[in-house]
């Protein structure tokens, strides 16, 4: 199997400013395989995937590194071609399923516009796509809801219509950026089963960004453990929940809630492992400083 | 259940709100009920654990319960007398004594005042002496060193911040705490240390607690008993060890099986 | 860790540096126009009348920004129009300021009929072109100080009400205002303890501008001859000769026409500039 | 069914308004201490003079009475007769009003494209040198209000360039064709395109003095709105699929973002309409505001109380056409 996307030595930082936010972060996803990408909030997971859809807010800038789809390093191609490179292999599955869809269009065109406008499909296959698209997400009565505006349909449905539409071109790459944090449980679960079924399915390498290690468990088959943009471990699946190997990862995941073990889950993370893993980023810093 | 033994009695509440988003040109908003008819006690010195999915009604419960919101119908008994309908006048006293923590610590804390202010407001209204030591004492139980007295919120992490929540309702010593979804703005590992620190207070001051929650996890550590709400009405209401052993309803065991443990080998996944 | 506060911090420094000073340098002007003021404002001295600016061909010494057509002083005829400016500026914007903000924080806070009552008399007065309503109010009450004042208050206090409803509406929604009431407060105190200071900045800002909008309002009054009396110097009736005599004597409409626009700006760029640094979360 | 319901709520709101401006109107001009005959007469006037030019009025009935009277008459079109003039005031005003409207229509076009402009450039290079730009001419155009800017006008363009007409509506020396008072209109439909750029070097000025400061807030709010919409999730995807900065921008983020820019555009037109009044009366341009302030100086109270009304009705059905636009606009509202 081949590494689909390749993330080498990449390094980002707001503009003008020496401190990183991404700092040498090397990773890579295979086709056909879920990486999960785990983290608390402001470690970076999700400017990763910012970082190769070329997507990241004006400010921040990478400084160092390579992205590479297929071989091909994305950084070093023109900005147009690029887009045009992403837009037609590779898509994103975003976070709130309320604000994703453009509330003043209707569904259908915004599943095939992509189809359309980038890949030159006709109105006509497009629109027969877009609903056997619906009907893969299992969604009933498809052409009702292509006809419909973003506000007819529930959290779970705009998710669902979200994730047909990630999958519409057929992407050789789909980059998750927490898809089921804003929903109900009982939601996600389908959710999740949804986008593992779909992924499998169309044999996609998968990018799959959460801060819920309960989440990664489902759906992932490796992960990567960030903290303060920086990788701090790479590992299997059933490796890292049987025997985390770093301070960080063991304290993270018995801080994570777990019901059928109310009082051995729930520690609070050990300051000393903060401070020994901080320690650790500025060691890395210092050593990068002194490289450039 | 040991009737005499609750601080609340919670009989037939009904709460309808009006729906500002389907109001007619012409005429009152369309009411719509959040509340559909709960009876439940809270024993004295339990934790109480009310869990349900978005738009369940939980939220509401909990404010009805210390009276932001008055209810429609039905009555909340607590300590023998119904304070369902009192006004602001009528609640005043009882103010002291039911207490809240808030979801987003940064719009409950008013972002003009310092922390000290924050906690010592409260406690001036009602009169309480000694308001610099119950401040200090107050900090130190939730683990913030005195010096934050000066900080204003915006100076605190979130983790912090909900910690000064937690200060300003425990200064007042009150008999009841409703804390409202007060971790699920916190990542992990400050989640862990606010959960571990109330479960000291609860331990330490005898609390009587209500804890709202999406979480079915988060629950169980801390909850005695639980209640589960779907759609306004009563899903389930029983102690803890029952509801996550043995749930009787099919929504409370829908909502355990979709819990994602940190587990490759979870079953039914 | 670094972010983009620093450089939001200086930028509102230096406006507020800038639009204070100018302030500043007018209300000295005019505080001690007596002492500063080269010339009496109103003394006409026909002989000399059109004389240009001290860099100008043809100018006399002694009049630094010339003479209008009757041949009184621009420069002195400035700084003492200065005095009616801040006078009005000052004591309009205060009440417009004190007027709007109470009725709009009672609007925001406690809803129900005192806000349908206020709303609708908003609707209402928005239906007025408001500097016509204030020529016919001047018409009406008769020239002077504090009919402008009047004036200014009754056709400007619903902008005050306006943004001060939308804001208070706003934080009522904050927690911490029902943190407040499960402290125990009694509504009026949340109002004013809690609500109240954290309007303010916007208040403030408001003011600001509003003491801008009330120079004007007093330059558009003098310049229809309607403001406090016709031979007093004001900016507007300055601007209003400058005007009919533009083609030959450009001064006496261009010097007043700079210190009036300088000094609306510097308003409005001092309340921006306040309101910047009051905000606790950019400090 | 909703829209229709929304009109006729605006439709009765807009009764109410009108009504409560009729009120204050007539309440400013008769309650305030001041005797309105004695302001009508020139000094001096016999006691005999004001007591017959009382009853002639009817100011001798009580005030509600006066104010019903008044109001029938309004009702029936007959808004009484001008002092100054001698005219009947309905004539009167309808005359003067397509000059207001005209010259309210123009600045608002120049508004939209000046500040449309504004908010698209600083979009699209946002975070730059060009945004600060946009920034800096935003906030100047915000804190200086069109009586200013009409006469830094007069005074570059009029003066020192003089490239535009600083006084007047169409230049004397014309012969005139028009059959009606919408003069820039009616010379296109002729064909007179002569007339046509007389009148626009007319009435540029004062149009743009008017424009800025609403050009500036449209510049500023739909900028603001328009990069808050870029952060959305349905942006940041349209750009995953593909598309370039500029696609992004004018079909996926602009008709979000210029609903809230909308909303306030009505106010907005509304005190762009007030601020002809005095831009009226700078550029002597002959619109309702200039007849508004001979009236005011006159003392011609049938013909204030007119004219106050009409711009009333103008601001209401201004707003009302706003709030339609943004219901036709907004998919939620349309489909509910």
């Amino acid at each position: 199997m081949t590494a689909f996307l390749e993330i080498e030595n990449l390094s980002a930082a707001i503009k003008g400013t020496p401190d990183r936010l991404l700092r040498s972060v090397s990773l890579h996803v295979n086709s056909g395989e879920v990486c999960g990408l785990v983290g608390e909030s402001g470690a970076g997971k999700s400017m990763i995937g910012k970082a190769v859809l070329g997507i990241l807010p004006s400010a921040v800038e990478i400084v160092e590194g390579q992205v590479r789809l297929d071989g091909e390093d994305l950084l070093a191609m023109p900005q147009r071609e690029r887009r045009r490179l992403i837009g037609a292999t590779a898509a994103l599955i975003p976070q709130d399923p309320l604000t994703a869809l453009n509330p003043s269009r209707r569904i259908g065109p915004q599943i095939t516009d992509r189809l359309v406008d980038i890949l030159g499909w006709t109105k006509h296959d497009a629109r027969t796509r877009a609903a056997e698209l619906l009907d893969e997400v299992h969604i009933e009565n498809p052409q009702r809801v292509l006809a419909s505006y973003p506000h007819e349909l529930s959290g779970g449905m705009r998710q669902r219509v979200l994730i047909a539409s990630a999958f519409a071109a057929n992407p050789k790459l789909v980059i998750a950026d927490e898809p089921t944090t804003a929903l109900d449980v009982t939601v996600q679960k389908q959710i999740l089963r949804l986008i593992r079924e779909m992924q499998e399915r169309h044999g996609t390498a998968m990018l799959f960004v959460t801060h819920d290690l309960g989440v990664v468990s489902k759906i992932c088959q490796r992960l990567v453990v960030l903290f303060a943009g920086m990788v701090v471990e790479k590992a299997g699946v059933s490796d890292f929940y049987a025997n985390p190997a770093h301070a960080y990862s063991k304290a993270l995941l018995s801080a994570t809630p777990k019901f059928t073990e109310p009082f051995t889950s729930l520690t609070p993370v050990d300051q000393t492992v903060i401070s020994a893993v901080s320690e650790q980023v500025e060691a890395a810093d210092r050593e990068w400083r002194h490289a450039h | 259940m040991h009737t005499d033994a609750s601080m609340f009695k919670v009989r037939g509440l009904e709460l309808s709100l009006p729906d500002f988003a389907n109001k007619q040109p012409f005429g009152r908003a369309p009411m719509v009920d959040i509340l559909k008819g709960l009876d439940f006690d809270i024993e004295t010195g339990s934790v109480l654990g009310i869990v349900g999915g978005s738009g369940s009604g939980k939220s509401t419960l909990g404010r009805t319960l210390v009276r932001l919101l008055e209810p429609t119908a039905g009555s909340i008994v607590f300590e023998g007398s119904d304070i369902g309908h009192l006004d602001e006048t009528g609640l005043r006293p009882l103010r002291r004594r039911l207490q809240m923590i808030f979801q987003d610590p940064m719009s409950s804390l008013n972002p003009r005042r310092r922390v000290g202010a924050i906690i010592a407001d409260p406690l001036r209204i009602h009169d309480l002496d000694r308001i610099d030591e119950r401040v200090d004492e107050a900090l130190d139980h939730v683990g913030l060193p005195r010096a934050f007295r000066a900080r204003y919120p915006h100076e605190l992490s979130g983790g912090q911040r909900q910690r000064v929540g937690i200060a300003r309702a425990i200064a007042m010593r009150p008999d009841f705490i409703l804390a409202d979804e007060i971790v699920s703005g916190l990542d992990v590992s400050s989640q862990a240390q606010v959960l571990n620190l109330l479960e000291n207070l609860v331990r330490e001051l005898g609390l009587t607690l209500a804890f709202i929650s999406h979480d079915l996890s988060v629950i169980r550590r801390l909850c005695s008993q639980v209640l589960v709400l779907n759609r306004g009405t009563i899903v389930e209401y029983a102690p803890v060890e029952q509801i996550f052993d043995a749930p009787k309803s099919e929504y409370t065991r829908e909502l355990l099986d979709a819990i994602p443990l940190p587990d490759p080998d979870q079953p039914g996944w | 860790m670094r972010d983009g506060r620093g450089t939001i911090k200086r930028k509102a420094g230096l406006k507020l540096w800038l639009s204070g000073g100018w302030l500043a340098v007018v209300a000295v002007l005019t505080l001690f126009a007596g002492w500063i003021s080269p010339h009496d404002p109103l003394t006409q001295d026909l002989f000399a009348s059109r004389l240009p600016p001290f860099w100008a061909a043809g100018a006399e010494p002694g009049y630094l920004l010339g003479t209008d057509s009757l041949g009184r002083d621009v420069l002195s005829r400035i700084i003492y129009g200065g005095r009616v400016a801040l006078t009005v500026a000052i004591i309009a914007g205060l009440a417009t300021a004190i007027v709007g903000s109470v009725l709009g924080l009672i609007a925001g806070y406690y809803r129900g009929w005192a806000d349908a009552v206020i709303s609708r008399l908003v609707d209402i007065w928005m239906a007025f072109p408001p500097v016509l309503f204030a020529i016919l109010l001047i018409a009406v009450l008769g020239t002077g100080l504090w009919s402008i004042v009047i004036a200014i208050i009754v056709i400007d206090w619903t902008r005050f009400c306006r943004v001060v409803r939308a804001e208070t509406m706003n934080q009522s929604q904050m927690d911490y205002v029902a943190s407040a009431v499960v402290a125990g407060h009694v509504r009026s105190a949340i109002l004013w303890r809690e609500i109240g200071p954290n309007v303010l900045p916007t208040i403030v800002a408001l003011l600001s501008l509003e003491m801008g909008i009330a120079v004007i309002v007093e330059a558009i009054l003098s310049f229809v001859n309607l403001s406090i009396s016709t031979d007093a110097p004001t900016w507007g009736g300055m601007i209003a000769e400058g005007r009919i005599s533009i083609h030959q004597a450009w001064w006496v409409l261009v010097c007043p026409l700079i210190v009036l626009f300088l000094t609306v700006l510097a308003f409005s760029q001092f309340g921006e500039g306040l309101k910047d640094r009051f905000d606790p979360v950019l400090r | 069914m909703r829209l229709l319901q929304t009109l006729l709520m605006r439709l009765a709101m807009m009764a109410i308004t009108l009504f409560g401006a009729a009120v204050i109107v007539f309440v400013v001009i008769r309650v305030v201490p001041g005797n309105p005959i004695a302001m009508m007469l020139p000094p001096g006037a016999s006691d005999e003079d004001i007591a017959r030019l009382t009853a002639h009025y009817g100011l001798d009935k009580s005030i509600p009475e006066q104010f019903f009277v008044w109001l029938g008459g309004v009702l029936h079109g007959d808004f009484g007769t001008s002092i100054s003039l001698r005219q009947p005031v309905m004539p009167l005003v309808l005359g003067r009003l397509p000059a207001t409207l005209e010259l309210s229509i123009f600045a608002l076009v120049l508004a939209v494209i000046i500040g449309g402009a504004m908010a698209l450039t600083g979009t699209r290079f946002r975070g730059g040198r060009t945004e600060a730009v946009i920034d800096v001419a935003n906030g100047a155009g915000l804190s200086i209000p069109d009586f200013l800017w009409a006469l830094v006008l007069i005074l570059t363009l009029g003066v020192l360039y003089p490239v535009f007409h600083i006084s007047g509506r169409i230049s004397p020396s014309l012969d005139l064709p028009f059959t009606t008072q919408f003069y820039v209109f009616e010379s296109i439909l002729r064909l007179r395109f002569d007339l046509w750029w007389d009148l626009l070097k007319h009435m540029f000025m004062p149009a743009l003095a008017l424009a800025i400061p609403l050009a500036a807030i449209i510049g500023q709010l739909l900028k603001q709105s328009l990069k808050e919409t870029m952060h959305l999730d349905y942006v940041v995807l349209a750009r995953t699929k593909g598309y370039g900065e500029n696609h992004v921008i004018l079909f996926d983020a602009l008709r979000n973002a210029v609903l809230p820019t909308l909303t306030l555009i009505g106010v907005q037109f509304t005190f762009l309409i007030g601020g002809t009044v005095i831009i009226e009366r700078l550029f002597s341009y002959e619109g309702l505001g200039n007849m508004a302030i001979d009236a005011v100086i006159n003392r011609d109270l049938p013909l204030i109380q007119g004219i106050v009304l009409v711009f009333a009705l103008l601001f209401t059905v201004v707003n009302l056409v706003v709030d339609l636009t943004y219901a036709l606009l907004n998919p939620r509202l349309r489909h509910a």
